[in-house]
């Protein structure tokens, strides 16, 4: 069993203990530092795992045991795989998720024992599904890990059961989803129809048009997971769960979990022409309607959720583009800057007991050192030269220029604008300004947040850096060098910059509201349409089938009887209890007999 | 004599009671019951060590006869056993008749399951049935009592009259009161004529529609005990006499009145039925219930071969298990509560014995497995089912299930309703003994049926007219014939029949 | 320990058990409750020593135990099992035991309870043992019948608006009331029999066996002609039970009517009766009609899978909800059945298996939550978790395992038959089973939501109490074997498969 | 021919006298029609040689019968019965069942079928010897059957035990 | 051309059971009805009578002996049903028997 596997073991082991040991469980912090000890044991692992791994291209290291085994063959095993791909996403999961368990530490601390039992099991749950996922040697245990994520975000969305609006948004999260899932089932099963088995390489198609349609259902299900539009509704209703839960499932990994499966079945998308062209547009609508929506939002979480789309749908892009690395990095990148920034958005939201920007303001005086950290975050989003998300996003944009998808180059370049300009816009009305009456109370928060906070700021300012190795890894060549796309974004992004500024930074009484379509995009037109789809769609379909089935099903069954019964009343009139009626109808049954002789031919 | 050792029996116990009656003991005569019940079960044992053969040319005990009358013993010595107490509570002092005309009534059955010749035939008819007209009048003070066996007397009084003249043309006919003689008659239009108002007026006694109307009100009117008799030993003496009259090898009798009996089945089974749908009483609702089990004799009747006489006997006898024991308590039970359905609310806690009872009962009647009727229901399928009436079969199956509503109806007032009353119902020893007898019957009939059905195939294939050599049939003038000629040396050595498909496993 | 013949006291257990309780006075309760648990005890142990001694490297029929029974008609006492049976066997006893837990607290008429239940369990069993076709439609029959005292007596009733095209059969019928309900599934259910009897018939005469034998009868074969109109009406008999649309009707007036234990049973075990009758007798037994048949079946299963599912979702009463539920679930193994192919039917038998556990504990969870709140419309509910945090743990997880969750039995099944459907080119099947599966995530987890979740619960709820004593006891152990036999299918697989393996071949399938 | 004559005038009365037995209003006349019938009809035995019916039916029947009949008129006419006879109930489909049943006799009978030889007397003895054996049975059968009856019958009439 | 045939006993016969027949469905009064039934009882006997000359045998002669004991019989306990009833419902109309119907 590879070393590897304890990254899934250790947290299983967690989760198991706090899961059926409910004393455990119910004390509250020992169970919270069991968890996080065995998140940060992986985080070390997986590290560990990540120095020894071999370039891409290298036989992956494989353990596997038969799990469904029938008609006298393995179809199916699980086990573990670790390359160059799964294990640098295992490191970004295992340093997220150690990250956020170690700042829950903090930001949790107010919760009821058992609660935080709970929440802690949860996460050791995420860690076991989302290892399973990344170390997944077939697409089948992929898909499972793919479920259980998501099973997680349900139960941690849901953190709060208490809350309507959190129940609502956790059951939104798994709907949309897995309606997105109908397509990963069916390419799922696709595959096994037309290969034998799930695994997503070294296997030749029998029919080589079907491998286009596999890779295009598995698509569907991305869009879902990975929120592309239309999809990508749930993504920012999954805020009502705790805002470390939002860095890790839904800003750095879980969402993430749609492009790593394109990047994990490369093979699979590679030669998809078609899909990759659909996949650019999709990606590059998502980035620009995601971005467009994140500008108007008063929610500071609700930013950073619609910024994550709007990122995703980057990747996506990228991935369309016909190379994965940009996408992959980008990936990387992005699961370390976001998970700063919604830590960071966690301890204002910590420290003002809101999440509205318009409650906010002047905190950089009053909670510095998390300004700092988010400045970081801010600028790495906005790909401020230097900082690691200005290296992915040049990268990606390289790929989509080279792929000569012209049309969402051209989107992705305005979004490369738009996101600085919205990213401005938080930092300029939570951290500058004149602080609001709930600022003055605000205090900074404890060591235990902002260590993490730092330990990501790390890989979120220099990780560029490290993109020519990553590139090495995953066998690809990758050097910096000033290009026309790159040069084009960077100045788009310092735009956005400059203009954020301008608009909110400057001005004691900057308007929240930009001008035009913010009414409109704000009130939720594609979830608007979603609703319609569930209340005059779905809904009615559902009550006229539980109609039919009472009245008119039933009803037959019902009528079959009610008629037998029916019959027996009304036939029973015939009994009249007259006697001659007796006489009568025995001498003419004794009648018909004969008679019926007689027609019958017998007497003849 | 030995041969006609069963209904003689049967007489001599007529007579020890007409005595018995006449001797004063200690003011009571509940002893009688016992007397009639006892003398009853010993005939019932009896029917075991009487030789086979022919008396008079005029009678045949074979095994068919056999079956036969075991069934109407049984349901006699049963029916007396639960009248002591009925009888001595309603009618003290009629107890002595009663029980003479109960025995009258059953000699003429024993005298009909034999009955070889069309006088024996029609005088055991009559012996069976005029007695019957009595009994059911036996609650003399009560309105209902006495219009009931009115109706019961006028019915049956207008179907003799139609038998009797459709036995004329029989007789003139075949020129002979031999059933064999009359089966082997070329039939032609005088024959058939006769024949089939035979048959109407037989049906009588079977309860087919549309021949049925007294049923409901006499069983609703008569003494609970006597219903028992009468809901299904004459159902079997009637069986016999048809059979016996049917039953020939080449006889062009049953071919001839088939179609008609599977009209009149489907109809007393759909009537029967739908009419007990909506009863409300108890009694009622066995009688027309009754009256749908008609309709399945009926269809082993038209079938009209050995191994469907087999499945109407065995059919018959979880009939006589189920039925009995259902009168029984809903004598024990109507008497304190009445007959409405609704009296019988919570007799679950009441009486959970008497409650267990009925709904085994109920379920024998209904056809539910490890019970009597399922397997007398059963049987009786597969043989219509290998006769080719597929449709039968399904239709039947289906309007079992319709009776399954109304039987259900019973039991979920004895269990699902609560209570008004909460105390026990009291049962006389007697009853008890009747009841806890016919229902061991159900259940072991349910549970153990593989002899029961190789005894019924064994009968079935016995009787004594079917595919056999003919016998010398005696004409005017001829020798006089005397005594008895045994048609076997001893049981078990009958010789095999030629159909292979009613020994043993009857699915081939 | 070998010598002993485990299937006929896997079978008997219950049934001594239930005749012990006739005899005892019904005031003691202890006994009676000691009686029930120790005959399940017996048949659960039992049935995992045959799972133990069932050697699955040989597969066929093991463990047989014959004896003539009536030899005249062809019937034996004629048992054994193979791998279906084996599973089927661990299911009915794990249901059955947790089904005696889930209603410990029963208090009306408990004796006549558990007298009804155990040999409604006893006939349960007899079917998955059953080598003699007419034996096994005597226990098929033993479980049928008890279930309408039980339904009439310890249901419970609630009116359903008047309405429809067939408006004026309300007059009549007390539609949705406990009586009609336990009427409506007796007679329904029965008319299935009539024709399973029919076809019974049919087979074994025309084949010219002397006797019920099952393996005997396969061998042999029954003629073409005949196993064509055989099969439809073993598929519609059986099916019935099975709630196979359009004859599922009986089966949300039922489980909405019906106690709790029972719920579980019905839904839980003896819907599969229904499923496994059409596969074993109807399927194995008449393999050229089935072939025929099977695009029909098929259809009829996806609608069952979709029309189930969106009537579930139409449904705000939680019982009526699990029921449709189970109509979609029990598609899903017939859609399996209908593929004629390993992976369908590997997915069939472990969907009968997984919506048996999954349902039973769906239905116990519903029982506890109605006995408490006294109320099943979920809207009205609310905030449940506060009282009750374990039954909402446990609900969470069957409805997880009821949506296809990986890491529950239902995916595995799901997954399987899904598989097994489009390879057999029915990709239409496969996709409707998928949205369907799509569908009860919708219902499912709004329920979750509306009963569990959000503030509350309402003041009138204030006497809420989680799940208690021995009750617990049926939830974790049905719970648990959902996660069991979820993570680690091959516990239960590798005897399916050789059961799928032996009839499969006999078909001439398995493609 | 004078068999003919015999035969109508004979069938005149039986006809006749039934006739007016299902419609006379006085039940009297009812019974006493039904005698002229039965005697009439006692006739017809006699025309076809069947003397010891004849007398039988005349000694035993026609007078047993008929004397039971007046009885029970006048025993029912004092429990408070009147003895008009009440009339009829729907004659209508009566009559028309009645129709097809002479319609349907009719028919079969001109349809023919029963041996029809030429007549001959059948002698008593060979009667008696008929009864004696192969119809012993059924004769003594009778026999229980009609003390049963008359059993029957005064359990049912007679008052004290009511 | 000797006497009348056997056709013409049939008819007679014929006629007086289809007039039996009417009496006993139509008659009000249950006195009525029953000496109806006698009258059908007799026209069974022509029958046999006739069967039995024209047959030459004597089972027709037999059976119509054996007829009339059993029509005696059935009289006998039908008058004292009649007679019961005058005396429990006060009349001899068949319609005043209705207490027992559905």
């Amino acid at each position: 069993m590879p070393l590897a596997a304890l990254t899934i073991l250790l947290p299983l082991a967690s989760f198991a203990i706090l899961a059926v040991f409910w004393p455990i469980r119910h004390t509250g912090r020992p169970a919270a530092w069991l968890s996080t000890l065995t998140a940060v044991a992986s985080f070390v692992i997986a590290l560990l795992v990540l120095r020894d791994v071999a370039p891409m291209g290298a036989p992956p290291e494989l353990w596997t045991m038969p799990w469904l085994v029938h008609g006298g063959r393995v179809i199916a095993e699980v086990g573990f795989r670790v390359d160059a791909v799964s294990a640098s996403m295992l490191v970004v999961v295992t340093c997220v998720a150690a990250c956020v368990q170690v700042y829950s530490l903090g930001y949790m601390s107010h919760e009821p024992k058992p609660a935080l039992g709970r929440y802690y099991a949860w996460h050791s749950l995420f860690i076991v599904a989302m290892a399973g996922l990344v170390l997944a040697p077939n697409l089948l245990q992929l898909v499972a890990g793919w479920e259980l994520v998501g099973l997680c975000s349900y139960l941690l969305i849901g953190f709060y059961w208490a809350k309507p609006s959190a129940g609502k948004a956790a059951v939104k999260a798994v709907w949309v989803t897995r309606f997105a899932d109908i397509g990963l089932m069916c390419g799922l099963v696709l595959l096994y129809v037309e290969t034998g088995g799930f695994a997503w390489e070294g296997f030749s198609w029998a029919n080589p048009g079907a491998s286009e349609l596999v890779a295009a259902l598995l698509f569907l299900g991305v869009m879902g997971k990975s929120a592309q539009v239309p999809l990508h509704v749930w993504l920012p209703d999954a805020m009502e769960g705790p805002t470390p839960v939002s860095a890790l499932l839904h800003a750095a990994t879980m969402v993430a979990a749609g492009v790593f499966l394109v990047v994990r079945c490369w093979p699979l998308f590679e030669g998809a022409e078609t899909l990759l062209v659909a996949m650019s547009w999709i990606g590059a609508i998502t980035a620009l309607v995601a971005a467009i929506t994140a500008s108007v939002q008063t929610d500071i979480k609700k930013v950073l959720a619609y910024s994550t789309c709007s990122q995703l749908g980057y990747m996506v892009a990228g991935l369309g583009s016909g190379e994965m690395l940009g996408g992959y990095f980008h990936l990387t990148t992005h699961a370390f800057f976001k998970a700063l920034l919604f830590l960071g958005a966690g301890s204002v939201i910590h420290a003002v007991h809101s999440n509205e920007m318009g409650e906010m303001g002047g905190l950089r005086k009053k909670i510095p050192l998390t300004a700092a950290l988010f400045a970081i975050g801010t600028f790495a989003l906005a790909g401020f030269p230097g900082l690691s998300g200005f290296f992915s996003k040049d990268l990606l944009l390289e790929e989509v220029a080279h792929g000569g998808q012209w049309g969402p180059l051209a989107i992705l370049l305005f979004v490369a604008g738009l996101t600085p300009f919205y990213m401005m816009r938080v930092y300029c009305l939570v951290f500058l300004g004149e602080p609001s009456e709930k600022s003055n109370h605000a205090h900074e928060s404890p060591l235990v947040m902002l260590a993490p906070m730092a330990l990501l700021a790390i890989p979120a300012a220099v990780l560029g850096f490290g993109a020519g190795s990553f590139g090495e890894l995953l066998g690809h060549e990758y050097h910096f060098a000033v290009t026309p796309v790159g040069a084009a974004a960077t100045v788009a992004g310092l735009l956005g910059l400059g203009l954020g500024y301008a608009k909110f930074g400057m001005g004691q009484l900057a308007s929240l509201e930009l001008p035009g379509l913010a009414a409109f995009v704000r009130s939720g037109p594609i979830d608007n349409a979603w609703r319609l789809c569930w209340e005059r769609g779905l809904l009615p379909v559902a009550r006229n089938v539980g109609w039919f089935d009472r009245y008119v099903v039933d009803g037959l069954v019902n009528f079959s009887g009610w008629i037998t019964l029916e019959a027996g009343d009304r036939i029973r009139r015939l009994q009249t209890g007259s006697a001659h009626d007796y006489l009568y109808a025995a001498a003419l049954g004794a009648v018909l007999i004969a008679v019926a002789g007689v027609v019958g031919g017998v007497l003849a | 004599m030995a041969i006609l050792l069963v209904p003689l029996l049967v007489v001599a116990l007529a007579v020890i009671v007409l005595v018995a009656d006449l001797v004063p003991a200690g003011g009571t005569s509940r002893g009688l019951g016992a007397l009639t019940a006892i003398g009853l079960f010993a005939a019932f044992v009896a029917t075991w060590f009487v030789p086979s053969g022919v008396a008079y040319a005029a009678y045949s005990n074979d095994g068919f006869t056999e079956a036969v009358q075991r069934i109407v013993l049984a349901a006699g010595a049963l029916s007396a056993l639960a009248s002591i107490d009925h009888a001595d509570e309603h009618f003290p002092r009629r107890q002595g008749e009663y029980y003479l005309l109960l025995i009258t009534s059953i000699f003429g059955m024993t005298l009909l399951a034999g009955a070889r010749e069309l006088v024996t035939l029609l005088v055991a008819f009559e012996t069976m049935g005029i007695p019957q007209y009595v009994l059911a009048a036996m609650h003399k003070n009560r309105k209902t009592g006495i219009e009931g066996a009115v109706k019961l007397y006028l019915t049956g009084a207008i179907s003799a009259g139609i038998t009797m003249y459709g036995a004329s043309f029989l007789v003139g006919t075949a020129g002979s009161t031999q059933l064999a003689v009359i089966a082997a008659t070329p039939p032609d239009a005088m024959l058939a004529f006769g024949a089939l108002l035979v048959l109407a007026g037989m049906g009588f006694k079977l309860g087919v529609v549309p021949f049925h109307m007294w049923v409901p009100d006499v069983y609703q009117s008569a003494p609970a005990p006597f219903v028992a008799f009468l809901s299904v030993a004459p159902k079997a003496a009637a069986v016999a006499a048809l059979v016996r009259i049917a039953a020939h090898a080449g006889s062009s009798l049953p071919g001839l009145w088939a179609p008609v009996v599977i009209v009149l089945a489907v109809i007393t089974l759909t009537v029967g039925n739908l009419f007990a749908l909506p009863q409300t009483n108890v009694r009622r609702l066995l009688a027309w219930s009754g009256i749908g089990h008609a309709g399945f004799l009926l269809i082993a009747f038209a079938i009209g071969t050995a191994e469907a006489y087999a499945a109407a006997l065995f059919y018959l006898a979880t009939y006589v298990a189920g039925n009995t024991g259902a009168f029984f308590v809903s004598e024990a039970v109507g008497s304190k509560v009445g007959d409405e359905v609704s009296g019988w609310n919570g007799l679950a806690r009441r009486s959970p014995g008497l409650a267990l009872a009925m709904l085994l009962c109920l379920l024998s009647l209904g056809g539910i497995p490890f019970v009597a009727g399922f397997w007398g229901k059963l049987l009786l399928f597969r043989t219509t089912w290998n006769a080719g009436y597929h449709s039968l079969v399904v239709y039947g199956a289906l309007l079992s299930v319709v009776g399954l509503f109304y039987y259900l109806k019973v039991a979920r007032a004895m269990y699902v309703e609560p209570a008004v009353d909460p105390s026990p119902i009291p049962v006389g020893r007697p009853t008890m003994v009747a009841i806890v007898l016919a229902v061991a019957a159900v259940v072991g009939l349910g549970v153990a049926p593989g002899g029961f059905w190789d005894a019924a195939v064994q009968a079935g294939t016995g009787v004594e007219l079917l595919e056999r050599p003919q016998l010398a049939i005696p004409e005017a003038g001829s020798p006089a014939v005397l005594g008895d000629f045994p048609l076997r040396k001893e049981k078990g050595a009958r010789p095999r029949q030629a159909d292979p498909g009613v020994e043993g496993f009857p699915f081939k | 320990m070998n010598g002993l013949p485990w299937l006929s006291i896997i079978v008997f257990a219950p049934m001594i058990a239930a005749l012990i309780m006739l005899v005892i006075p019904a005031q003691s309760r202890g006994t009676v409750r000691i009686l029930a648990v120790l005959s399940t005890v017996v048949s659960f142990a039992g049935s995992v020593h045959v799972a133990l001694s069932y050697n699955t490297a040989i597969g066929g029929v093991q463990l047989r135990e014959t004896m003539p029974l009536l030899p005249s008609l062809g019937i034996s006492w004629n048992l054994g099992v193979d791998g279906w049976g084996v599973s089927l066997l661990l299911l009915t006893s794990l249901i059955i035991f947790a089904g005696v837990f889930a209603t410990w607290t029963l208090e009306d008429r408990d004796k006549d309870f558990y007298i009804l239940l155990l040999v409604l369990v006893a006939g349960v069993f007899g079917v998955f043992v059953s080598l003699d076709l007419f034996l096994f439609f005597l226990f098929y029959e033993i479980a049928v019948l008890p279930m309408y005292l039980l339904i009439a007596i310890w249901g419970s009733s609630k009116g359903v608006k008047e309405g429809g095209p067939l408006a004026f059969i309300w007059k009549r019928f007390d539609i949705g009331g406990r009586e009609y309900a336990a009427m409506k599934l007796t007679l329904m259910l029965l008319l299935g029999s009539a024709f399973i009897l029919a076809g019974m018939f049919a087979m074994v005469e025309s084949s010219g066996i002397g006797s019920f034998d099952m393996e005997e009868l396969q061998r042999v074969g029954v003629p073409r002609d005949v196993q064509m109109w055989v099969f439809p009406a073993l598929w519609l008999g059986f099916g019935t039970l099975a709630g196979v649309f359009p004859f599922h009707t009986w089966s949300p007036d039922g489980h909405a009517s019906a106690p709790t234990a029972v719920s579980m049973l019905h839904a839980g075990v003896l819907m599969k009766l229904g499923a496994f009758g059409v596969m074993r007798v109807g399927m194995v037994l008449c393999p050229e009609a089935t072939e025929v048949w099977a695009p029909v079946v098929g259809a009829v299963a996806v609608i069952n899978i979709v029309y189930g599912a969106l009537g579930a979702a139409s449904q705000t009463d939680l019982k009526y909800i699990a029921a449709y539920s189970s109509v979609s679930h029990m598609g899903v193994v017939m859609l399996g059945a209908a593929t004629l192919s390993v992976d369908g039917w590997n997915g069939a038998v472990y969907q009968m298996f997984a919506h048996g556990l999954m349902t039973g504990l769906i239905f116990a969870l519903v029982g506890i939550v109605y006995g408490r709140a006294h109320n099943r419309e979920i809207f009205q509910m609310g905030g449940f978790a506060k009282a009750m945090p374990g039954v909402a743990v446990f609900f969470t997880l069957a409805g997880l395992s009821s949506l296809g969750m990986p890491a529950f039995a239902g995916f595995i099944a799901e997954f399987l038959v899904f598989l097994g459907a489009w390879s057999s080119g029915h990709v239409v099947w496969a996709v409707a089973g998928i949205v369907g599966a799509w569908i009860t995530a919708v219902y499912v987890l709004r329920a979750a939501r509306a009963i569990f979740w959000g503030e509350g619960p309402p003041e009138r709820y204030s006497h809420l109490s989680d799940a208690k004593g021995v009750e617990w006891v049926a939830l974790v152990l049905l719970g648990g074997s959902l996660i069991l036999f979820g993570s680690w299918p091959r516990f239960l697989l590798d005897y399916i498969d050789v059961g799928t393996a032996q009839h499969l071949l006999s078909i001439g399938g398995g493609q | 021919m004078i068999d003919w004559l015999l035969f109508a005038v004979l069938s005149f009365f039986a006809l006749g006298g039934a006739a007016r037995v299902v419609t006379s209003e006085n039940l009297v006349h009812v019974v006493l029609y039904l005698a002229v019938t039965l005697i009439a009809t006692a006739g017809v035995y006699a025309q076809m040689d069947a003397g010891f019916l004849a007398a039988i039916q005349i000694l035993l029947y026609t007078g047993g019968v008929i004397t039971l009949m007046l009885f029970a008129v006048l025993l029912a006419r004092r429990n408070g019965g009147s003895v008009p006879a009440e009339g009829h109930t729907s004659p209508l489909r009566s009559l028309l069942v009645a129709g097809l049943v002479a319609g349907l006799s009719g028919y079969t009978i001109l349809r023919g079928g029963a041996p029809n030889r030429a007549p001959e007397a059948l002698s008593t003895a060979e009667l008696g010897r008929v009864l004696l054996d192969p119809l012993a049975l059924p004769f003594e059968a009778l026999s229980v059957l009609l003390l049963a009856a008359m059993i029957g019958a005064i359990v049912l009439a007679r008052r004290k035990d009511a | 051309m000797t006497g009348p045939g056997l056709d013409a006993y049939l008819f007679l016969a014929a006629a007086m059971f289809a007039i039996g027949l009417f009496g006993v469905l139509s008659r009000r009064n249950l006195l009525a009805v029953i000496v109806s039934v006698e009258l059908m009882a007799n026209a069974a006997n022509i029958n046999l009578v006739a069967f039995s000359r024209f047959g030459v045998h004597p089972w027709g002669q037999a059976l119509a002996l054996f007829a009339l004991a059993l029509t005696v019989a059935e009289v006998v306990v039908g008058l004292a049903l009649v007679i019961l009833v005058s005396r429990t419902h006060g009349s001899l109309l068949a319609g005043s028997l209705r207490d027992l119907k559905e």
